[in-house]
């Protein structure tokens, strides 16, 4: 079903209720009082958006300076969608605990060092618990309860210099970050200053696990950008479970490794 | 029953309902329509239609009334001329053909023989489809109620049928596919497969088919019989009745004032075809549903409250002459009131629950709000998680599922999975706190109630003295005027002859079948 | 308040949280299974429709065969506000029945013949009937209890042929219209047809009023098109009262009129 | 009262919470810390900051700490060295020049008789604050219960502005600024008004000032007191107290136990201050909110629902300690039950309708879903929906109003907007529906009640027989464990000496003065 659509359903658009009839729903408020001007504004914003014919179905003042609108309208936008080169989703295999602890016994001969905090002063805990606490989630116990991986968990509002020290203390293998508050871009700033501070730390490094710890980060609104941008190696988002940690770090770490069936 | 009704009162306004119902029930059986005898036609096997799309049951019935008049039914003109002939109804052109005149003594006999063989094959497939929708719900499953009902509406078949598919793989019990705008109007039933309706698609036979094995499809896949509605309503009632019998359609609307009031459709045509459909739906086990909500439309759903009871007492009435059961009764009412006011979700709670103490046994349909849905989607989504939470508390049988888009367009494929979401949630999250749901006595759910109640007394009352026919003409139902001589359609009603005959009603009305 | 509003913000932008930033937040369905490449897709029609960054915060699979999609993001388009030629909002004044029954009998010196339809196949007669009926809209009284104006309302779903007949054999001085239903562009295709049927049978006009009775269209979804497109003198929208209406009736067939307060 | 729960074992209940209170009474009786004394500064006067920001407060503690040690209180040194130099609190600079030591005999009753007066007239300044709210809420009137509660949090200080504006013209009749993520763990209060936080605005005298002062306009403007909130917590906790009492706010957020388990701040450090944080909040009459809704974003709201009971009866018990009246008890609760899960929404009424009958006199805070909303606006409307149903149903106080994004970002206007018309609606559409509301003797709503009643009689019997700072240790609240010798402002404790003098202290618990 999902390749013959693949093939076949070269370019899209969205749909409504028809095949091809490209219709979306928009809202936003603007900083000026309702009106018909305010309304004329909204469509222009609409049609700038491509939406044609757009149509305001609800305008409702927020006091004397804001009106809150409603638009629904047509696109003419097409998506190739076979154009699209799906965003590498997990380039590594699922491994079981068993199998983790093999390969790191089997290749390192010593236990994984992992570091984790959530840097800065965010102090959202719950989402880096779930994947180091033994507790873990979604039913998938967390990377503690990996008999070969040794975890740190310096808990939350880690200043990066602390984290850099600790992970140079314990020679962490892997350092894992978390990043839920996104306002004013907080994530991203947090995490380019994490990563450069590591860059610094270890200045003859030449990637993750050479040279330098191999640098996680995750949270549920990194969807905007990539690895690159931040001088991270990996990053997770919304919905992670700790078995796609654990693969991802042996995968990463351990390349030559081969899960026998 | 939470409500404390006294069953006097409620004894009084069913024997109000059945006085004031009674005249037109006799002007339903000394009457006939030309889509009544068409639908005989179709019962006793005419299909297709000409070149130009019109259907051969039209052809030929005008032609008979033309040569021979319908005062005596299609019938014995139709296989008179099919018998003096040697013709069958295979060749509707040589038919055409032929001149109609009614036959008499001997002939006639013969006539009214082959007819009633005939149309009785025609009963037989109906009473087949009936079996066969048992055989099915006991093998995929009934789901239990409250049902799930969505409507579909893309104007096309095969959108609509993916999207039928797509709703009832979310959740819904019953799909029903709305009409074109106009479809009620044309005098005729359109054939084939339709890809162009305006805000609805086209009721035909062939679309009844295709999506009726489409949901057979997806109600095996999912181990749970999903049902199909249309609606038997507008010129064609009768005729559109008899299609979904013989299509296994599974609930069908049907209202024995909708059409008058909201189509202006002339009143006695329409209380002579909804008589005739019901014999049908009653023998084809088809669930109808009534069109009280729509009253809410046009009139103030507090002050006209009242009146949706009147309405509702007089199609049960009219539903059981034509032989209906109490199971097949689905009234209609609605979450209609103006949330602005205060106390407008209790006032829905009462009203609700006062249908159903008044109806414990029919398969209640409530409609969501429409007319108070504006612009404004997430005002609207909240609405109709009220109208799920009144529906689950008052134990309604059927709801269909509101959506948040309903004052901007016919239901996209995405409002229809979010409304489906919201009664999910409602449901799950609700379980049995209708337990916990105890009217204070003397409350203003209760004091509501009882009050609707005897306004509606008073108002069965006055219909009573008046008739009928003259109330409606006064706009009693839905704020709408619509006098007994005017209206569309009227020229299609004529009086039966003694020597009237149809095979249909005399079978039907003779060898009732009905659990 | 408003005024200096205009005069100050000559430029604006949608308005989240803090001035300028842009936000808003839109919602589409792809015909799409559901899965890394749909939500790729998401994100590429949301940058398309000039949000970056897009943040797709809900995607879910609508069957098989589709995805819904939340999407919230930064626009960069700018609103030249104080451009926009406001759309004339009512360019005439505002005027109780007892003026519109003195201007129609001092002016016409006789009644004023109206005809209001759903035409086509469109049953939507609450919106004209709000706008005909004594009762009315709003508070306000339907054009019906104008002494002064004779009101033909012939209902819904009447056939334009049928409308322009009845036009004619009442001398109807304006011709109201509603249309509701808008799937599949009804009310624009049913309201030019009707406007075309009106040119063919006053050949001669040379516009409303003049040759030829003045049409007005109304509806809650006319908001995509203007009078030109349509081919008459003006359309009325969502919550339209009926004193807007007589107003603008008397405004348009007795220009010579002012009302003396 | 609904759920017919047992006096004796409510009774029990109390008295185990007493009991596992006590110990930390005492120890917060016998100690300080920084913040404490820095508090007492602020109330002698002492505002303002040096060159780099550092507020005169933590410079002169630090000195006085430095050079005579902190376990006799700041007042005695600090009023010593003034009246020995002859200076005023108006030239901090001055002051630091001083040396600072602990006078004795005659000079120490000088230095204490002069610290007295100074504290007292900041006290003096919170009476008239407190006359002030008094007088306000007369003149333009109180709401009535529930109260909406929405929270700003843009960062910048003029941005909120118009924003709690916005929201208190559609509704709003509290108003909380957030904080910036990182402030608790400052162990000082920024000075002034600032432009630049993360997911909130600092809370600095001058934001406090600002923002009460817009309110107390449209406040005017709306004939409705619209009441200012704000966070006294984290390693300020006394400091930000005393200046919500200096600068008429109206309700704190103010727990026993949150900084300590979602802040890691020391447990010890938490208690002494939260106790003389109240005891300042009892005498500016400031209606304090308690952080139990937390424990359930840690952990799961049906396995916890006793430890938020267990927590709600020691913030009682330590806020009537520390003289906060039943009316200033804003104890917080939370919806957020997993919506997934069967008779979500009944269980939450279960929960709700305990705390109510738990606490009849208290102005409950009810806290929105917050962990179990998603990017889908939706559900999450539906759910905000449903949240203020129970709210309404159970007759909560005090509700926060949740947010369809809460999932995605902080409030946007239109988020705000938005969630008001939800709870509009809810509250018009409901009415008195709670008299209609009676949990069915047995039903699943009752048993609920009743079963997180007596897990929480077991756990605080278990407290006490390990103590509550054990139980804190063990991750009893919260899942997140905290033992008492960790955590961030340890340092910053001090043991009283027996000539330990804190005319703060002194006057709040003699010459309390509650309604
Ligand atoms: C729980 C919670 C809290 C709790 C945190 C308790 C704790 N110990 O963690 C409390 C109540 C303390 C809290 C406080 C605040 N919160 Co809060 N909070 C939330 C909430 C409700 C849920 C977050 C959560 O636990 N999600 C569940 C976890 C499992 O999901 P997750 O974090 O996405 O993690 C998963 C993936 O992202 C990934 N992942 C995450 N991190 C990592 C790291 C690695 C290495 C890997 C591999 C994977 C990974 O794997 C996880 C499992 O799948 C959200 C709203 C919401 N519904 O999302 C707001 C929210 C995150 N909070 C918010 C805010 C603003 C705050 C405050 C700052 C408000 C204030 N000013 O007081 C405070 C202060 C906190 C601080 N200083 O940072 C905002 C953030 C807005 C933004 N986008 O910037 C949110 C979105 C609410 C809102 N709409 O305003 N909060
Ligand atoms: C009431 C109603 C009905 C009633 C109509 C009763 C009646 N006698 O009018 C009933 C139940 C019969 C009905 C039936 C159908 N309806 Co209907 N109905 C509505 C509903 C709920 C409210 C419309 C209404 O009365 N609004 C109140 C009036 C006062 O507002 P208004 O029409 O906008 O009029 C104001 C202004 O627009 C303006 N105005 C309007 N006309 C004119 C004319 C002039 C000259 C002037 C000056 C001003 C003016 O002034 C008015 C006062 O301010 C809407 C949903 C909604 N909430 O909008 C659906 C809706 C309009 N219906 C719809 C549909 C599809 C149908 C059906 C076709 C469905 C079906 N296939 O069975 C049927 C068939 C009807 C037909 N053949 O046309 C769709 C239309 C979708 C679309 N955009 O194309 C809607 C939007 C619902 C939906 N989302 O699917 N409907
Ligand atoms: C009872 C009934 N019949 C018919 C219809 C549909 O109208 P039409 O007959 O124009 O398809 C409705 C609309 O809701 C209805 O309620
Ligand atoms: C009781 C309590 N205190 C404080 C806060 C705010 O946290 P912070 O102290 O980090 O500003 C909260 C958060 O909701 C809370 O519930």
């Amino acid at each position: 079903m999902t390749t013959d659509l693949d093939t076949i359903k070269q370019v899209i658009r969205p749909y409504g209720d028809t095949t091809g009839d490209g219709m979306v729903q928009v809202s936003f408020t603007l900083p000026v009082p309702h009106g018909p001007r305010a309304e004329a504004a909204a469509s222009q914003l609409a049609r700038g958006m491509g939406l044609d014919p757009a149509s305001v179905v609800h305008a409702k003042a927020m006091g004397p300076d804001f009106t809150f609108f409603i638009v629904y309208g047509r696109v003419g936008h097409l998506i190739d969608y076979a154009g699209i080169d799906v965003p590498e989703g997990r380039e590594y295999p699922l491994l079981t605990p068993k199998q983790v602890n093999l390969a790191i016994k089997t290749v390192l001969q010593r236990r994984l060092v992992v570091v984790g905090a959530c840097i800065g002063t965010d102090a959202h805990t719950v989402g880096i618990d779930a994947i180091l606490n033994v507790k873990g989630f979604a039913g998938e116990k967390g990377l503690e309860y990996y008999r070969e991986i040794e975890v740190h968990n310096l808990g939350a509002q880690v200043e990066v210099d602390a984290l850099v020290a600790h992970a140079k203390a314990v020679n962490a293998d892997a350092v894992l970050v978390s990043q839920v508050v996104t306002q004013k871009g907080a994530h991203v700033h947090n995490t380019k200053q994490m990563a450069g501070a590591f860059t610094d730390a270890y200045p003859t490094a030449v990637g993750g696990g050479l040279g330098r710890p191999l640098l996680i980060v995750g949270g549920p609104r990194f969807d905007t950008v990539t690895p690159a941008d931040l001088g991270v190696d990996r990053i997770f988002g919304k919905g992670t479970t700790p078995a796609e940690v654990a693969g991802y770090i042996v995968h990463a770490l351990i390349p030559e490794w081969e899960p026998d069936e | 029953m939470k409500l404390g009704l006294d069953p006097a009162v409620i004894a009084k306004a069913r024997a109000l309902a059945a006085r004031a119902a009674e005249p037109v029930i006799e002007l339903a059986r000394t009457h006939t329509t030309v889509s009544v005898e068409r639908a005989v036609l179709r019962l006793a096997g005419v299909t297709g239609a000409d070149a130009d799309g019109t259907p051969w049951v039209n052809r030929i019935t005008d032609a008979v009334r033309e040569q021979a008049g319908l005062e005596n039914g299609v019938a014995l003109p139709v296989f008179h001329a099919l018998n003096e002939h040697g013709l069958s109804l295979d060749d509707p052109l040589s038919l055409l053909a032929a001149r109609f005149t009614v036959p008499d003594g001997e002939r006639a006999v013969r006539a009214r023989t082959r007819a009633r063989a005939a149309v009785a094959r025609g009963i037989a497939t109906i009473d087949h489809n009936r079996a066969e929708r048992q055989r099915l719900l006991a093998k995929h499953g009934d789901p239990e109620m409250p049902w799930i009902y969505l409507i579909v509406a893309t104007g096309d078949i095969y959108e609509d049928i993916p999207q039928a598919q797509a709703a009832a793989r979310e959740g819904a019990d019953v799909i029903a596919v709305i009409r074109s705008t106009g479809q009620s109007l044309l005098d005729y039933v359109p054939e084939g497969a339709t890809r162009q309706g305006y805000a609805g698609t086209y009721a035909t036979q062939e679309n009844f088919r295709l999506m009726r094995a489409a949901l057979d499809e997806v109600s095996a896949e999912l181990g749970r019989y999903v049902r199909l509605t249309n609606y038997a309503s507008g010129l064609c009632m009768p005729e559109i009745a008899t299609l979904a019998g013989l299509e296994r359609l599974d609930m069908m609307l049907n209202d024995c004032m909708y059409g008058i009031i909201f189509r202006d459709i002339n009143p006695i045509r329409t209380f002579v075809d909804q008589r005739f459909s019901r014999q049908v739906h009653a023998r084809a086990g088809i669930v109808i549903n009534t069109g009280e909500d729509n009253y809410l439309t046009t009139a103030d759903a507090v002050d006209a409250a009242h009146t949706v009871i009147a309405s509702q007492l007089l199609n049960e009435r009219f539903g059981h002459e034509a032989g209906l059961a109490d199971w097949q009764l689905g009234l209609g009412h609605a979450f209609e009131i103006n949330p602005e006011i205060p106390d407008s979700f209790r006032l829905e709670l009462a009203h609700a629950l006062l249908v159903r103490e008044l109806f414990p046994d029919a398969p209640l349909k409530y409609m969501p709000p429409t007319k108070h849905m504006t612009g404004n989607i997430f005002a609207g989504y909240l609405l109709d998680a009220f109208f799920n939470l009144a529906g689950v508390l008052t134990g309604q049988s059927i709801l269909l599922i509101g959506m948040m888009t309903e004052g901007i367009h016919t239901p996209w494929l995405s409002d229809r999975d979010l409304a489906l979401e919201n009664v999910r949630y409602v449901r799950r999250a609700v379980g049995a706190l209708h337990e916990d749901f105890v009217p204070a006595a003397g409350g203003l759910t209760v004091e509501r109630a009882r009050q609707v109640l005897s306004e509606t007394v008073d108002l069965l009352d006055r219909v009573c003295d008046t008739s009928l026919l003259t109330a409606i003409a006064q706009g009693t139902f839905g704020v709408t005027r619509r006098p007994p001589d005017r209206g569309k359609g009227l020229d299609g009603v004529v009086q039966q002859s003694g020597a009237y005959y149809n095979p249909a009603t005399h079978l039907l009305e003779t060898t009732e079948e009905n659990a």
